[in-house]
């Protein structure tokens, strides 16, 4: 039972509160020491974690509101360790950046800013489903506000759409996750109670599982995007100032996968089963219509959005090949996307810059002339995007297909051809960009020191990670590997049930769903 | 038994009865002073007064807390139910004393009259919640009634105002009059008009449940409470009653009529006719999912604030319409959390909503809030904050309180009215957004005249203390401290609810505890 | 005597009253046909009373003529108020508030 | 670690230091600092692997296969992929030459590439193609093989479009990029073909394994070898996957003189080598890459024939020379099929080369109809020239036609139908003599043209306005195009040092192995190949004989054919083109490759891709998943705030009517 967690989960929102009440000069350079912070706490968790363990550490567990059940309990595993590193290295990195770009009311700016990575750590670090659902809706709103107030043109109507649109998901799953506790708690003649733990020893019956998954699934599915609810993206895409779409689009996307690893896995071993060939399905048409959309849009944004789109299948099937192989590939490629579309999306506001404020690749070209240091980052942050072998991104793919091909041969087969479709975007968009004849509105120029503090040490993190890779992967498998068995052994850990091994859990008694 | 009770002079215990009796006194007091001369006593001390005699009855109400007692023969109950939903009342009618105490419409009418009234529609709900019979029952609701028929009409200036006060007036006749119908019918078929009595005769088995004379009873007590209730097809009234009548009113009538209607349900159909729970819960159901889907599609497209809430409130009367029908201390306890945590959402809203009624010509129109997120923090928050609340995003009351209501409905069998639910948080965020993005994200109302510097506030100063801002404003904002204090300490029991809803939620379980529901 | 009768007089009533609130535009006649409605009620119970030989129902009856003649008060009280303003006496012509 | 394992990783690490070291110090460097750098690095390289060549004859004849292991790479969930060196015969023979000749051909760029605004891009990049490449052939693992590989593909799309803002430059870089991604993913597939069985990513293991886990053309085990071929052929531009190369062309022509002659394209030999328990376990597959390998050789001979560009020419020729190598270590010819390998390093440098000083006198102007009487003007480079060609032409005693010979002579002996493989290599020898002589005597022999008189007189030609030999844009001199200065072997002793020693090699490299007498790479490679049955193979006498005279004459006949026609009497050209007017129109048209690829492939992707962006994000997505809903929840709202008219009365009547159905519900329902 320790505080760490809750520091870290609460740090940056204070910063946020106290960013208030700074003078507006300020307000930035607090909320930056709010970021670093959890960085340096992050790091500190990533060298202080043990790897022998499957189970969840600095476990802090206090009952919230004993009536619903809902307990306040954090606690750091080798599934969600990953994605709170990527969280605090992306939210620095936009913090640092939104601090040399000026927005007007940047104290509100930063708050909101800051609200959103108290969302996202909650989200992660939650160790109960309510508490899960309560920070995973949570996240939006700070968006709402980040798009609605700082977006482009037509900023309004993108960020409600993308609020509704993406709560649609999330409602359901409130719904959904108040029937697990509940059902689950009557299945098992037990108090009420949302904590993973509990849960994951009361089988709920298959009926109610596969509806109760559904619900989670389009949650997760919207947030992501996959195909075809991805509708909202172009817009709030678009509109969403950038510092913001970085995080957005490299975290808040993550945390749906995580969802999926974290929830419905160990919750919902059934239905995992049973729609498998579903989601496959899905996270396939999210990868071939994703990088078909990524190579004829002609919006630098949608480019890299529609990647995503296409990333994020590639994560949904190595979660959904239900093997370990294709959780660790999953787990490995939401840190990587994360860690590279984020510093895209900032090259992308660099290269508008220089092209007359287009981000219309029809508009670039020619933009390596001056800039060959932009032009090499931008260069591995493409082959970084395109899963080529050598990066972390291709051992994450590596290790999906493969999970996949020793289930379901033929989706790993046709998934390939989403490798090479990514090939194709990715050099188009640097070459579009980067090579060919000078665009009519192109000043090519160097990145400032500024753009470069933000970039150098991201594609340097890109780099490292693709060296040494197994730096996550050690850290993630003992957790991964870990089945309920395990969790019975140690329950003093309360490990387990994050375990990513549907396949061993005992079939649950039946019993039926409304 | 019950004949006895009738025939001798019932003894009266004090105790349990003090909330109420201060209320009314507090009443009889106001209209006395209302007619003195001097403008200090009429426009000062009466609504003082009024604050003061909700405050006792308040106090007396935690004084009584634990203690279950029937009063008056068995005529009233007073118990955790009770007094929880006084203590709501009792809020809600300070809020409405605060909002009104430089208001129009106690001006035009005498203030005296005006408070009066207030304080006696609260002792009518007292009644109301404490029934025990269909008596006092019906009793209670005509003495909650008739007094907001005619607050709704105390803006006289205003066309409108006569014009809800007389629909409301007749319509909500029409529902009582429904309602009267059903309980002589309930009466007919149980031969008792004491709801233990009919408890014990519903419940008693036999083809009872299935007698006409019952059934014909039941439906018609629904339509008439869930008339009051606002719940569709029957919720048409309250859109344009909430409208025309003045802002105060409205919204003492959005929390509070709506707690007594619902207290009432509880007590009728939870206990009184838990019996036939199988005949009544599955069209409340069906009641409870029109009212959802037509109150938030209602909302959509609405300019005028007052309006919009009047739509939500229906479809919040849904929401609570689900913690009745599931019959169970759970649904009770849900009931009542929601019912409190709606009281502050909406409380915060309309004091948002009677500020800027006074600081621009806009009136309750959508676009007086266009950008007071700049200009007029303390405002802004209160009502981000309400709408997200009432939204149901999480971080507010709001998100425990579906929350709540869901566990609720799925614990009894009842989960696709907990889909239901969300579906219409769904659909209700398109115009709760609306309202926030007016608030943030639109550039601030172009205002002539005196409140120019709401204009001028620079663009950045956005969360400076508001009063600081609008201290070098005209008087028309400073003169409103009041307002923004109900604004702004609901808007935090709003996040603070969200937060720590742990003692209200103590405090419900003993509510829930006294109907005596497994 | 059979109850049935008491009830299906009481019926009509109320259904007479209903009908004159629906179709009388003039607010004074609508208040009577509640009248009409209330009173209907009344009758049921004093029905009823009989029928279960407890007074009860009649206690009630007589509570509700009370609460009528308020409600009856209230009404003609706005009536009076909109006369003075002018407006026109005709729930038809209460219109502004809509939509 | 030991010393062996040390050179190794020196021999890998200094390309990589180099690049990083041109990379950021390079710009600040005077001169050509840069180029010097570069090759220096390169230089180290070569030698950490002529002291990893020494340290491994100083082991044990059967303590040749070292693994060198650096530290974990996705060591996990049964994947054992590890950054793991394998030191062996094999991969110490390829990085010598990789390493070899990259140094030459750096030490080339440093003058040939002067002048050009990119000078230090291209040199890092040149230095990471030889990481790329180095780290591909000493690869201890499938996963660290991949990654070369793809690191190769990268490092030859940069240098491709290496002049990038010339469109037809990226162009050729994104094809042949994609072209070799498809060959990445046929390398995955096929890794997870074996390693589904074998369990296994390391090669050592697996090809221990393979033996017990896949019986002999285990179906899984076919599948994964010819996607293994799959990838070759993408890299080692075998049909059908081959029309990238000749596009490549676009590159700098010390690119072409690397990439896509002498190291990266032979990558693709290499991999089959490698792999050669895996195909003499799955003899199908094996014989599906001796069959492509063939149809190479004689497509991409006939293409050249008819080709203008000077660079294609050697481009098509050394594809049909990989088609030998190909053939050659799939039917089981190793030895031979990496002593070709060697050899046609050589010399197809050393003709690139050549061809880049020409194009360099005729200012970039690459199409042979402009060129001409060369052969006074740069004897040097004429003469480098005509060594390279008879060595590419198999004219004794050059290098070439010992190591082709013995290809041809080990798949004769293998019989069967091998002996329709046998012929068709004669064949392409026969075409190999034409076009390689057809291109020499074009361009050096007959009217000297202006460029060669300017130059005679002692002036190097330089073109006034600049422009794409492609497609005549015009261009500045600036970063992203070819510099202004040009420069020829004659003028410039790096590029004459670099074609000399090559020439000498292209000479003199035959000797290693001769039938009978040498048997210097046989022996050297003979670790590696240790268990291979089809290795160790005693060729008849007679066989030798006879296919060594063959060879010879084959050549001899086919630049005779080629000096009749172009030099002797060139209107029999003319006759011959109309005569057979639809075969050279097939030819020029490089059998519509490119035309079937773009139909069955692109054509679709971007079909699909443009229906998904107007027809059914519009439609779907936001028409029916957004529109839809939101135009219910609207109707539904509209129809709510009609139903609220205002009329008290109306409502009234809905009240009524609500009570009487609710009544009616309850009477009913029970």
């Amino acid at each position: 039972m320790t505080l760490h967690l809750s520091i870290v989960l609460w740090l940056p929102i204070a910063f946020g509160v106290l960013g208030l009440f700074a003078p507006p000069k300020l307000a930035g350079r607090v909320a930056l020491a709010g970021a670093t912070l959890v960085l340096g706490y992050a790091v500190l968790y990533v060298a202080d974690f043990d790897m022998a363990s499957g189970g969840l550490q600095y476990v802090t567990d206090e009952t919230w509101i004993a009536e619903l059940g809902i307990h306040y309990k954090l606690g750091l595993d080798g599934l969600n360790i990953v994605f709170v590193l990527l969280t605090a290295i992306t939210w620095f990195a936009a913090t640092l950046w939104a601090n040399f770009s000026d927005f007007e009311k940047p104290r509100l700016f930063f708050f909101h800013l800051l609200i959103g990575e108290t969302a996202v750590l909650g989200a992660l670090l939650a160790q109960d489903l309510a508490l899960f659902v309560l920070f995973f809706d949570l996240m939006l709103i700070p968006f709402f506000f980040l798009v609605g107030t700082w977006g482009g043109p037509a900023r309004i109507a993108a960020t409600t759409k993308m609020v509704i649109y993406t709560l649609v998901g999330s409602l359901l799953m409130l719904t959904a996750a108040v029937a697990t506790g509940v059902l689950a708690a009557n299945g098992a003649e037990a108090s009420l109670s949302f904590a993973f733990s509990d849960l994951a020893q009361r089988p709920l019956g298959e009926g109610t599982q596969e509806w109760i998954f559904l619900f989670f699934a389009a949650a997760f599915l919207v947030k992501m995007p996959a195909f075809p609810l991805h509708g909202w993206m172009p817009d709030a895409y678009r509109q969403m100032p950038l510092p913001a779409l970085a995080v957005f689009s490299a975290v808040l996307s993550k945390v749906a996968a995580y969802g999926f690893l974290r929830v419905c896995a160990p919750l919902f071993p059934h239905a995992m089963e049973k729609f498998q060939t579903l989601l496959l399905s899905i996270a396939l048409a999210s990868i071939l219509y994703g990088s078909a959309m990524a190579f004829t849009t002609t919006q630098a944004r949608l480019i890299l959005g529609y990647s995503s789109v296409a990333q994020l299948g590639f994560i949904v099937m190595g979660i959904f090949a239900l093997n370990e192989q294709g959780a660790q590939g999953a787990v490995l490629q939401s840190f990587n996307h994360g860690l590279v579309v984020a510093p895209a999306f900032f090259i992308v506001a660099l290269l508008a810059e220089r092209s007359g404020g287009s981000e219309d690749i029809r508009d670039m070209g020619g933009l390596a002339m001056r800039a060959p240091a932009l032009a090499a980052l931008f260069l591995i942050v493409a082959f970084a995007t395109l899963a080529m072998p050598g990066s972390a991104n291709f051992v994450g793919e590596f290790l999906i297909l493969l999970g996949v091909f020793e289930t379901k041969m033929v989706f790993s087969i046709v998934a390939f051809a989403g490798v090479v479709m990514a090939s194709v975007y990715a050099l188009r968009l640097y070459i579009r960009t980067m090579h060919n004849r000078t665009g009519p509105a192109v000043q090519s120029r160097e990145i400032s020191l500024r753009d470069g503090l933000v970039l150098v040490p991201l594609v340097l993190a890109i780099i490292a990670i693709s060296l040494y890779p197994q730096f996550l992967l050690k850290r993630t498998e003992r957790t991964i590997t870990a089945t309920p068995a395990d969790a019975a052994a140690n329950v003093d850990l309360d490990s387990g049930w994050t375990a990513y091994a549907p396949l061993q859990v005992p079939p649950p008694q039946e019993q039926d769903g409304p | 038994m019950i004949e006895l009770a009738v025939a001798k002079a019932p003894d009266i215990a004090w105790g349990p009865l003090s909330p109420l009796i201060a209320v009314l006194g507090g009443a009889l007091i106001v209209l006395m002073l209302g007619l003195l001369r001097s403008r200090l006593a009429r426009e000062t001390l009466v609504p003082a007064l009024s604050i003061a005699s909700l405050a006792i009855a308040f106090g007396l109400g935690v004084w009584q807390w634990g203690e279950r007692a029937d009063v008056i023969a068995g005529a009233l109950r007073v118990d955790e139910l009770t007094l929880m939903l006084t203590f709501i009342f009792c809020i809600a009618g300070i809020a409405t004393v605060l909002l009104s105490w430089r208001h129009t419409a106690p001006r035009e009418a005498a203030h005296g009259e005006y408070y009066a009234l207030v304080l006696t529609s609260i002792a009518g709900m007292i009644v109301l919640v404490a029934a025990q019979n269909l008596v006092t029952l019906f009793l209670g609701f005509e003495l909650l009634s008739i007094p907001l028929y005619v607050l709704c009409a105390t803006e006289m200036r205003r066309a409108t105002s006569l014009e809800s006060g007389l629909k409301y007036l007749i319509v909500g006749s029409v529902g009582s009059a429904t309602l009267l119908y059903g309980l002589a019918f309930i009466y007919g078929a149980t031969g008792s008009t004491d709801f233990a009595g009919i408890a014990r005769v519903v419940s008693g088995g036999g083809d009872i449940v299935s007698d006409p004379l019952l059934l014909t009873g039941i439906a018609l007590a629904i339509v008439g409470l869930a008339f009051k209730a606002s719940t569709a097809p029957f919720h048409q009234w309250t859109p344009d009653v909430y409208e025309g009548a003045p802002t105060p009113v409205t919204a003492f009538m959005a929390v509070a009529t709506k707690a007594a209607a619902f207290g009432v349900m509880l007590r009728l159909f939870d206990v009184a006719l838990i019996g036939a729970s199988l005949d009544w819960a599955p069209p409340l159901a069906v009641l409870a999912a029109i009212t959802i889907i037509v109150g938030n599609v209602g909302a959509l497209g609405q300019s005028s604030l007052k309006r919009l809430l009047a739509y939500s409130s229906v479809a919040q009367a849904g929401y609570m319409l689900a913690g009745v029908v599931v019959a169970s201390r759970l649904g009770v306890q849900a009931t009542v959390f929601y019912l409190a945590v709606y009281l502050v959402m909406n409380l915060a809203a309309f004091a948002v909503i009677v500020a800027r009624e006074r600081e621009t010509p806009l009136g309750d129109d959508i676009d007086s809030l266009n950008g007071i997120g700049a200009t007029r923090p303390l405002l802004a928050w209160p009502m981000t904050i309400a709408m997200l609340g009432l939204a149901g995003l999480p971080a507010t009351a709001g998100f425990i309180g579906k929350f709540y209501l869901i566990d609720a409905a799925v614990t009894g069998d009842y989960a696709w009215l907990g889909v239901v639910i969300v579906v219409g948080s769904m659909i209700s965020l398109a115009y709760y957004l609306k309202v926030i993005a007016a608030i943030w994200m639109r550039p601030a109302f172009e205002d002539t005249g005196d409140e120019g510097a709401v204009v001028l506030a620079p663009p950045g100063s956005g969360d400076q203390p508001a009063l600081a801002g609008a201290s070098e404003e005209a008087t028309g904002l400073r003169a409103q401290g009041e307002v923004v204090f109900v604004a702004v300490l609901f808007g935090a029991a709003t996040v603070v609810l969200g937060v720590v809803p742990s003692p209200l939620l103590n405090l419900v379980r003993d509510a829930g505890a006294a109907l005596g529901l497994f | 005597m059979d109850i049935g009768w008491y009830l299906t007089v009481s019926a009509l009533i109320f259904t007479i009253g209903a009908a004159g609130v629906l179709t009388r535009r003039s607010p004074l006649v609508v208040l009577l046909c509640l009248e009409l409605m209330l009173n209907a009620a009344n009758l049921a119970l004093i029905a009823f009373a009989r029928m279960h030989g407890n007074a009860e129902g009649q206690i009630f009856a007589i509570i509700v003529l009370v609460v009528a003649a308020c409600e009856v008060t209230v009404g003609l009280g706005v009536i009076v108020a909109m006369r003075r303003r002018r407006l026109p006496i005709d729930v038809d012509e209460l219109r502004e508030l809509q939509g | 670690m030991n010393s062996l394992k040390l050179f190794a990783w020196l021999t890998l690490a200094f390309p990589l230091a180099g690049t990083i070291a041109v990379a950021l110090i390079g710009p600040k460097l005077p001169g050509r600092g840069a180029g010097w750098l570069g090759t220096g690095a390169l230089a180290l390289s070569f030698a950490s692997a002529i002291g990893a060549l020494v340290k491994l004859q100083g082991l044990e004849h059967d303590q040749r296969q070292v693994v060198a292991v650096g530290w974990d790479y996705a060591n996990t969930v049964g994947v054992d992929a590890q950054i793991s060196l394998l030191v062996d015969p094999l991969s110490v023979f390829m990085i010598l030459v990789v390493a070899g000749v990259s140094t030459l051909i750096h030490l080339y760029s440093v003058s040939y590439i002067g002048s050009d605004a990119g000078y230090v891009r291209f040199f890092a990049y040149l230095n990471f193609f030889v990481f790329s490449m180095l780290l591909l052939v000493l690869a201890g693992n499938f996963l660290l093989l991949i990654v070369g590989w793809a690191f190769v593909g990268a490092a030859s799309y940069m240098l491709i479009s290496f002049w990038y803002r010339r469109g037809t430059a990226t162009n050729a870089g994104i094809k042949a990029f994609v072209i070799n991604v498809l060959g990445d993913v046929g390398l995955v597939l096929g890794t997870y073909f074996i390693f589904k069985h074998v369990g296994t990513l390391d090669f050592l293991s697996t090809f221990e394994s393979v033996q017990d886990d896949f019986a002999r053309n285990d179906a899984d085990l076919v599948a994964g070898c010819i996607l293994l071929l799959v990838g070759a052929f993408a890299k080692s531009a075998q049909v059908p996957l081959h029309t990238w190369l000749p596009d490549a062309m676009e590159g700098p022509t010390p690119v072409s003189a690397l990439i896509h002659a002498a190291t990266m394209v032979t990558a693709g030999v290499y991999l089959i080598a490698r792999m050669h328990p895996l195909f003499e376990q799955a003899p199908i597959a094996a014989d599906v890459g001796a069959i492509i390998g063939c149809l190479t050789l004689l497509i991409a001979g006939t293409i050249a024939i008819a080709v203008t560009d000077l660079k294609r020419v050697i481009a098509y020729s050394t594809m049909s020379q990989i088609g030998y190598m190909v053939m050659a270590v799939s039917a089981g010819a190793y030895a031979a099929g990496l002593f070709h390998l060697i050899t046609h390093a050589f010399f197809k440098a050393l003709l690139f080369m050549a061809a880049g000083s020409v194009i360099a006198a005729m200012a970039g102007q690459q199409n042979l109809d402009r060129m001409g009487g060369f052969r006074k003007a740069m004897p040097f480079t004429f003469g480098c020239m005509v060594i390279g060609g008879l060595a590419l032409a198999g004219v004794p005693p050059f290098s070439g036609f010992f190591s082709k010979d013995e290809i041809l002579l080990l798949i004769g002996d293998r019989g069967g139908w091998y002996w329709i493989l046998y012929v068709a290599g004669y064949v392409g020898a026969f075409l190999t003599g034409i076009y390689t002589f057809r291109m020499i005597f074009r361009a050096f022999f007959g009217e000297p043209v202006p460029e060669a008189r300017e130059l005679e007189e002692g002036h190097l030609h330089h073109a006034e306005v600049h422009s794409n030999p492609a497609n005549g844009e015009v261009e500045d001199t600036d970063v992203g195009f070819p510099g202004p200065e040009h420069h020829i072997a004659e003028r410039e002793p790096t590029m004459k040092i670099a074609m000399g020693s090559l020439a000498l090699l292209a000479i003199v490299g035959g000797l290693l192995q001769i039938p009978k007498v040498t048997h210097v790479i046989d022996s050297f490679l003979e670790p590696t190949f240790e268990e291979s049955a089809l290795y160790h193979r005693e060729l008849g006498d007679g066989l030798i004989a006879f296919g060594l005279v063959l060879g010879a004459l084959v050549g001899i006949a086919g630049i005779a054919i080629a000096y009749f026609i172009w030099v002797k009497n060139p209107q029999i050209a003319v006759t011959v083109r109309q005569r057979l007017a639809p075969l050279h129109k097939l030819f020029v048209n490089k059998w519509y490759f490119d035309e079937l690829i773009g139909l069955l492939i692109v054509r679709p992707m971007q079909w699909f891709g443009n229906w998904a962006q107007q027809t059914f994000e519009r439609v779907v997505v936001n028409g029916l998943l957004v529109g839809g809903t939101t135009g219910v929840v609207r109707a539904g709202s509209s129809a709510v705030r009609a139903a609220q008219t205002g009329f008290l009365r109306y409502y009234a009547a809905l009240i009524i009517v609500g009570i009487v159905a609710m009544t009616f519900y309850f009477l009913l329902a029970s």
